[in-house]
């Protein structure tokens, strides 16, 4: 059954100009992966401060980008969400143009006194995955990592992760596969399995819709491996020893409700990290055949005051 | 040229370029049964549409330059299918122009605008014409099928730019996986602000109009559809046949360079990993919904290009996903073809 | 490297081309079908979405894989019902056609996708079909994991490519293909009904197609994603020139493309490869281009009326 | 006559076509009211012009079409085959105009095809291969089952679509044009045969524009004339003048008046000219030969024996080898070949559909398909349509092409008049020398006197030429000396001299020169 089509969003007790929230998604929002963290928050901002959503599936392509973004701001949308950091030249053409709308960039340190109405968001994953790196060295024999294009926000969460795993031990063996595509579910599962024909028993894929065929590696051969960006414990129930969940929503709304009463005045861009711990978080899976110990839990709750700190730098470049 | 003859093109002409506008209601029927039975209100999602590609002047101006690669491609697409060639490579042509492009914006960004902006036009052309060319030579020389060789091409054509631009191309800054801009000095005339409308569609109508003039009232386009209907005729009338192979290929090429040239020099400014979003496909249905007529791809470029536009602001405010708009487009091709197929036949039987 | 982990690498490599080969397989087999009767289909790409997504949505409603293959395969066919109607009834270019088809196969699946399986519904995942191990052969070392340890629709091209050989070869039914591809007129004279063998074909091809899209969905990763089939009807294009037009043809260049895949996929996991990994990628694409080229001496000719609607 | 035509239920008919219509969208009448009747066991011509729809009538006969109006009798029965598995299951065997053989099958394939159920299961062809040996044993015929129809020289595949015939079961046999590729010789066999098959009880309807075979072969003749049936008379009790009369509808010249032959100087010759064909065999062996001033030289053969070869060679579209080439005292280099159009040389090519034609484009486009890129009929590059357009009109009349319009699509025309376009195409460039290959395979008798006029026309103005034909009444009547290829090499010259006709045949069979004279 379809959503229903175009109803006026609730709109109770709002000002008589409704709070407008738009989304500019790279791809399907409901991928499992990147987009639909995006979504999600996206859905956050209408059921916890009753605003108006829209968002657009935008043809990957950058004469499509700033259409969309002037599309939703003429039709007085005060926060729109670039989900990626390919949409900021689009938002710095098109903002001067409008003063009282906030365009947002996921996976960007975009800050720019000239165009101060564009913010750069960055969502840290080197940071959960540096601890997934860490619980891997110690569990497991091996590990893969699996991506789909190499763009920052994937490469980044790698890096992460090798960090992690390398401070535990630097021979730790961990190698990055991209597919060089986001849909291709197959490929992701056939990396997998190299991967563990190779000896390695953790895995990790950041490759949206691509992800899929990672966890479905994980299920079939049973080897262990991290949920990205939300709880994905169904798809590998016992295999899932962690997920990061990037409750993009909570850092969202805050902005959003800022950006709304008008009182949102940046001086920089925004970084979520660790250490907003209602954005970025790890949720362990008790369900787990083997779930991660209760020793290695207290080592890792220890890297994050000195990730949060600054004291190991998860995005070290690596070799 | 009298009078009545001239009338008799220009209706002949006419009634040839307004086939696939007649079959659109057709398409967006059943796109409507379809968006019914999913649950959604289908006069809600075309009005929405509607607004997207039409609403105003901006919106108009926005399919043009959505339009505005459909055209180059599928009118260099239509230099090839004449010719028989079946060039499914535009896609990586386009990329090749882009590249091509942004280097020469890049790399020689201190020249004066007077000439790089003509230098990266032709640094895109003349890239998407080599690689039209190599998949022509690899027909020419082995008789390998240029069905197989294009798609190849396509995929390391586009591998070849993810490299490019995850490693040596990469922006000075290193972050992300795309170049730096290309200099100033290389952006195209946006003519009619505030809206972004730019040179290159004009390029692009020209370019539409020359091709179509070269094939059909040139010796040089007589002798590109001798070779596509009857290349052992045109062997035998002296024409060499290889040669027009390759110089189709580099004129289909060309033109999707070209393309991915003006993508850069005007919109983007700069090289992404995935900087078509197909367009080498789409450009495919551009040309042969027009019966591979250069002059008819404008109308069919822009055809898409609205849909493509509309369909964006219709996910937007309708909140119906915008994939529909690939059945859209798909279904117009086919009515496109039957209602071709039956005024056809109706033509046949006035006579 | 030492002898045994190149074995185990090779091992790993070989089981993993059959697999890779297998969707592309299935759709290559049906395509020589199509275009030894004369009709190319480039839609392949698109029949092949909607096989995989009506296989994925009746297999996750009914919990029947086999349901999901059943229908996946009538959906198939309706497909290529449509598509002969268009290439050969009303005869239109048939490139035309196939260009719509892979529009409308990436339309209807993505949008039939986000109505029906809206954001974060439930475990979206099904249970694919398993590997079988065959006994005794599969405990054989080496051949044991490279041959006779993968799912049933695997082991399914083993049938497939000998059964298409025998009905293309040795049927009166396949005989009247080849003719119908070569000289429809000549077909037409001694009684063969040409458009009805058209149609079969087309859609004998469409349902393979759609049956190397269910693969992906029911025996490889457990659910339908858009744009799952990710080029492989494509390749399968490419994959039936390069196999001269011949199930076994198909069967050894899909190897081929599944091996030069696998490896590119092989080289990632190791460490001390610098290679860019675009360039890795592009081998299976490469390794085509070159082995046509070089192994294109002696020339087989296309069907003669391959794109040739009768009449 | 026609009320000379037996009525009902007559015990020798076996067919009888009444009041058959048929047209084709365009507002083509190819048939307005034809009427047939086929006695058992005779043979009987049906004569006409190109177009005249003999093919059609056939057609309509064998299922490829249905009528419009008319009815059948066959076997003293109302017969209406829907489509050719009617016919064929009726007995009706039909040996078409262009050969209907899948040429990457074997003989045995072609034979059985359409012949089962789809689901029979052809695994072991012996049975057929072995029946199939004795039929062609049986009728003499000489066909390999397991050879492919494209390793088969044009008679062997006429051949085949005999014995298909004979193999499906025919009590009436079709035959359209068979003659029309073969050689005097296979041409003699094919029609004893015919006789013998005939005498055997086998009725047969047989459809050339050869007024010698009519006379020869049959029984009795039909002569159709624009869709209409002309009339049906006995062949003894006519001649070919009055068939051809009644055939175009006026008198006919029978024999050309050709001036005597005024020898000037050379003005083409080939040294050891040698061509491999496309397997890499050679076709073409140390070919040397001049052709003078106002001369014809014909080349006279069985086909097949390198002439095609040849031909490509000389217009420069086949690869070969040679020790010189002289055209209009120019020696002519491999490279120059393919300009030799440009230097003077003029070619009609064997098949008019595969090269002399561009079939989509119109007639005007294809009276400049040589010289688009010159001018007036090109400026800097665009084509100056008016100019063609006159230029075309201009031809049509000269050549008394019959087309409408002459940006109709050439498609349209018929045999004759498209080989008509290429004739006029070429002479009107006033060419030095003329290669001319089978000019006149498959037109009528009016087409081939107008074309071979013109060849004498050209001669007597001047010009060399060079005829290649595989109709020796064709080589005798127009050349002025007649060179004999078999195998790749001239076997010998001899003057086209009527007694000579045999000497000829058994050149062309391989004698040698000496023993034949
Ligand atoms: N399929 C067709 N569509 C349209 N017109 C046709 C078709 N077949 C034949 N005709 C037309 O019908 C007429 C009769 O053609 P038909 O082939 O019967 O002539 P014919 O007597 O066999 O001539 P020929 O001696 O050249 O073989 C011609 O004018 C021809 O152009
Ligand atoms: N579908 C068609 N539409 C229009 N014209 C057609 C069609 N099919 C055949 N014709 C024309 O009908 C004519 C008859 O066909 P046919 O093959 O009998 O030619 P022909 O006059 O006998 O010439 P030839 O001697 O070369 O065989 C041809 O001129 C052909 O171009
Ligand atoms: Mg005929
Ligand atoms: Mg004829």
């Amino acid at each position: 059954a379809g959503q229903p089509a175009a109803e006026p969003a609730p709109a109770g007790e709002q000002p008589a100009a409704a709070f407008k929230a738009g989304l500019l998604a790279p791809g399907p929002v409901n991928d499992g992966g990147w987009n639909q963290t995006a979504y999600e928050a996206l859905k956050r901002m209408e059921t916890d401060l009753g605003a108006e959503i829209g968002y657009v599936e935008v043809e990957m392509s950058p004469a499509a980008f700033e259409k969309a973004f002037r599309d939703f701001a003429d039709q007085g949308y005060q926060f729109i969400l670039g989900h990626g950091n390919e949409f900021t030249d689009a938002a710095v053409a098109v903002a001067p143009d409008y003063p009282n709308t906030f365009f947002f960039l996921s996976s960007s340190r975009f800050y720019d006194p000239s165009v101060p109405n564009v913010i750069g968001l960055n969502s840290d994953s080197s940071q959960p995955c540096y601890a997934f790196g860490y619980i891997a060295a110690k569990m497991g024999t091996g590990a893969g990592l699996i991506g789909g294009m190499e763009i920052p926000p994937i490469s980044e969460s790698f890096t992460g992760f090798i960090n992690g795993a390398h401070a535990v031990n630097p021979d730790f063996p961990v190698q990055v596969t991209y597919l060089g595509n986001w849909t291709d579910t197959a490929s992701a599962k056939e990396a997998s399995i190299s991967y563990i024909d190779g000896g390695a028993n953790f895995l990790l894929g950041n490759a949206d819709f691509a992800g899929n065929g990672v966890y479905q590696a994980m299920l079939e051969k049973n080897v262990y491996g991290f949920g990205m960006f939300g709880d994905n414990t169904e798809k590998a129930p016992q295999q899932i020893l962690a997920n990061y969940i990037l409750d993009y929503g909570a850092g969202l709304v805050h902005l959003a409700d800022a950006v709304k009463d008008g009182t949102f005045k940046p001086t920089s861009n925004i970084e979520f990290g660790l250490v907003d711990d209602d954005v970025i978080y790890i949720v362990y899976n008790e369900g787990a055949a083997t779930p991660v110990p209760q020793e290695l839990r207290d080592e890792v709750a220890a890297l994050y005051s000195k990730i949060s700190s600054g004291e190991i730098d998860t995005l070290a470049p690596v070799e | 040229m009298d009078f009545v003859s001239i009338k008799k093109r220009l209706l002949k002409f006419s009634r040839s370029a307004w086939t696939p506008f007649a079959a659109i209601p057709i398409a967006l029927g059943i796109g409507a049964i379809v968006l019914l039975i999913a649950g959604y209100n289908p006069l809600q999602a075309y009005a929405a549409m509607w607004q997207g590609a039409f609403k105003d002047r901006t919106a108009i101006t926005e399919v043009l330059i959505k339009a505005t690669p459909l055209i180059f491609i599928g009118a260099g697409l239509a230099v090839a299918f004449r010719c028989s060639i079946w060039n499914i490579g535009a896609e990586g042509q386009f990329y090749a122009g882009a590249v091509a492009a942004t280097a020469v914006g890049i790399y020689l960004g201190d020249l004066p605008r007077f000439l790089l902006v003509p230098l990266v036009l032709i640094a895109g052309a003349s890239s998407g014409a080599l690689w039209g060319m190599l998949a022509a030579f690899l027909k020419n020389r082995f008789g390998a099928n240029e069905v197989v060789t294009t798609i190849m091409l396509n995929y390391i054509a586009i591998f070849i730019t993810g490299w490019l631009v995850t490693g040596p191309m990469i922006e000075t800054a290193g972050l992300f996986a795309q170049t730096a801009k290309i200099s100033q000095n290389a952006w195209l005339w946006r003519f009619l602000p505030p809206t972004r409308l730019h040179t290159g569609f004009i390029l692009a109508v020209v370019v539409a109009l020359v091709l179509y003039i070269i094939i059909f009232k040139t010796s040089l386009g007589y002798t590109i559809r001798a070779v596509g209907i009857n290349p052992e005729a045109a062997r035998y009338a002296g024409i060499n046949v290889k040669r027009k192979v390759l110089l189709a290929m580099a004129i289909s090429g060309g033109a999707a360079g070209l393309g991915g040239a003006v993508e850069v020099a005007a919109i983007s400014y700069r090289l992404y990993q995935l900087i078509s979003p197909g367009y080498g496909f789409d450009g495919i249905a551009v040309s042969l919904l027009v019966n591979n007529n250069p002059l008819g791809v404008i109308f069919s470029g822009i055809l898409f290009g609205a849909l493509r536009s509309g369909a964006e602001v219709m996910q937007m405010n309708a909140k119906v996903p915008s994939v529909l708009v690939f059945l859209i487009q798909g279904l117009v091709v086919l009515s496109v073809v039957a209602f071709g197929v039956y005024s056809y036949v109706s033509k046949e039987k006035e006579e | 490297m030492e002898l045994i982990p190149s074995i185990l690498f090779l091992q790993g490599i070989l089981a993993a081309t059959w697999r890779m080969a297998t969707p592309i397989l299935y759709a290559a087999v049906g395509e020589v079908f199509s275009e030894k009767a004369g009709v190319i289909n480039i839609g392949l790409e698109g029949v092949m979405l909607i096989g995989a997504f009506s296989a994925y949505s009746v297999a996750f409603e009914s919990g029947s894989l086999w349901l999901g293959l059943l229908v996946g395969i009538l959906a198939g066919i309706l497909s290529g019902l449509i598509f002969a109607f268009f290439t050969i009834t009303i005869k239109a270019n048939q490139i035309v056609v196939g260009a719509a088809f892979n529009m409308i196969g990436m339309g209807i699946t993505g949008f039939l996708y986000r109505s029906m399986y809206a954001v974060s519904a439930v475990p979206l995942g099904l249970k694919t079909f398993q590997s079988v191990e065959i006994p005794f052969l599969s405990s054989i070392p080496f051949f044991g994991e490279v041959l006779f340890k993968h799912n049933i629709m695997v082991y399914g091209t083993l049938l497939l490519v000998p059964l298409a050989t025998f009905v293309l070869y040795k049927t009166a039914f396949g005989l009247s293909i080849r003719a119908v591809g070569e000289h429809p007129k000549a077909a037409d004279t001694v009684g063969v009904n040409v458009v009805r063998m058209r149609y079969v074909s087309v859609m004998i091809g469409t349902a393979l197609a759609a049956v190397g899209g269910a693969f992906l969905v029911l025996a490889y990763a457990d659910q339908f994603v858009e744009g799952v089939v990710s080029g492989r009807g494509f390749i399968a294009l490419a994959v039936v020139v390069f196999g001269r037009w011949k199930p076994w043809g198909a069967f050894w260049s899909s190897l081929l493309f599944g091996i030069f895949y696998a490896l590119q996929l092989r080289i990632q996991t190791m460490p001390d490869v610098n290679i860019p990994y675009q360039f890795l990628q592009a081998l299976p694409y490469l390794a085509t281009l070159v082995v046509l080229v070089g192994f294109n001496k002696r020339r087989v000719q296309a069907p003669k009326t391959l794109g040739v609607p009768y009449k | 006559m026609e009320d000379s035509m037996p009525k009902n239920n007559d015990p020798q008919t076996i067919l009888r076509m009444e009041e058959i219509h048929k047209s084709f969208p365009g507002g083509v009448f190819a048939n307005r009211g034809v009427n047939l009747e086929v006695r058992q066991g005779e043979i009987h011509c049906l004569l006409g012009e190109n177009g005249a729809g003999k093919t059609v009538l056939m057609s309509v006969l064998y299922g490829l079409y249905k009528p419009d109006a008319g009815s059948i009798y066959y076997k003293n029965e109302k017969f209406d085959a829907r489509n050719p598995k009617d016919a064929i299951q009726n007995r009706i065997g039909m040996v078409h105009q262009h050969f209907m053989l899948v040429e990457t099958l074997s003989v045995a394939e072609n034979i059985i095809l359409g012949q089962y159920k789809p689901w029979k299961v052809l695994n072991n062809l012996d049975p057929v291969i072995k029946k199939i040996q004795q039929m062609s044993k049986d009728y003499g015929l000489n066909v390999d089952p397991t050879s492919l129809v494209q390793d088969l020289s044009v008679g062997e595949q006429q051949r085949v679509e005999i014995l298909k015939a004979l193999y499906h079961g025919a009590d009436l046999l079709i035959l359209d044009e068979p003659t029309a590729v073969l050689t005097p010789q296979e041409s003699e066999h094919l029609l004893d045969f015919l006789r013998q098959l005939a005498d055997k009880g086998l009725t047969i309807v047989f459809i050339t524009h050869k007024l010698e075979e009519v006379m020869q072969i049959s029984d009795r003749v039909t002569i159709l004339r624009d869709g209409k049936t002309i009339a049906t008379v006995n062949t003894k009790e006519t001649n070919p003048p009055e068939l051809a009369k009644m055939m175009v509808g006026r008198d006919v010249l029978m024999d050309l008046s050709k001036k005597e032959k005024q020898p000037g100087k050379i003005i083409f010759s080939v040294k050891n000219l040698n061509v491999k064909d496309e397997r890499g065999l050679p076709a073409v062996k140390n070919f040397s030969f001049e052709v003078y001033e106002r001369e014809v030289v014909g080349i006279a053969g069985v086909s097949g024996n390198g002439q095609s070869e040849l031909a490509l060679a000389l217009a420069g579209l086949m690869n070969s080898e040679f020790d010189s080439i002289i055209l209009n005292e120019i020696s002519i280099t491999k490279r120059d070949l393919t300009r030799l159009n440009q230097l003077g040389m003029a070619h009609i090519p064997e098949d008019r559909q595969k090269m002399g034609l561009i079939l989509p484009f119109s007639v005007s486009e294809n009276f400049i398909a040589e010289t688009f890129n010159d001018r007036p009929f090109s400026k800097y590059g665009f084509l100056q349509f008016k100019t063609i357009k006159n230029y075309s009109q201009s031809l049509v009349k000269k050549f008394s092409i019959r087309v409408g319009d002459v940006d109709e699509e050439i498609a349209h025309l018929s045999g004759g008049n498209q080989q008509k376009v290429v004739v006029a195409r070429e002479l009107d460039r006033r060419p030095k020398f003329l290669l001319v290959n089978q000019p006149t395979r498959g037109i009528d008798i009016g087409a081939t006197e107008f074309v071979r006029q013109q060849i004498i026309a050209e001669r007597d103005g001047g010009a060399a030429i060079l005829l290649i034909s595989t109709d020796l009444e064709e080589i005798f009547a127009l050349s002025d000396r007649i060179l004999v290829m078999f195998e790749g090499q001239v076997m010998g010259e001899v003057s086209p001299n009527p007694d000579m006709i045999e000497q000829v045949g058994l050149l062309m069979a391989g004698k040698t020169i000496e023993s034949v004279l």
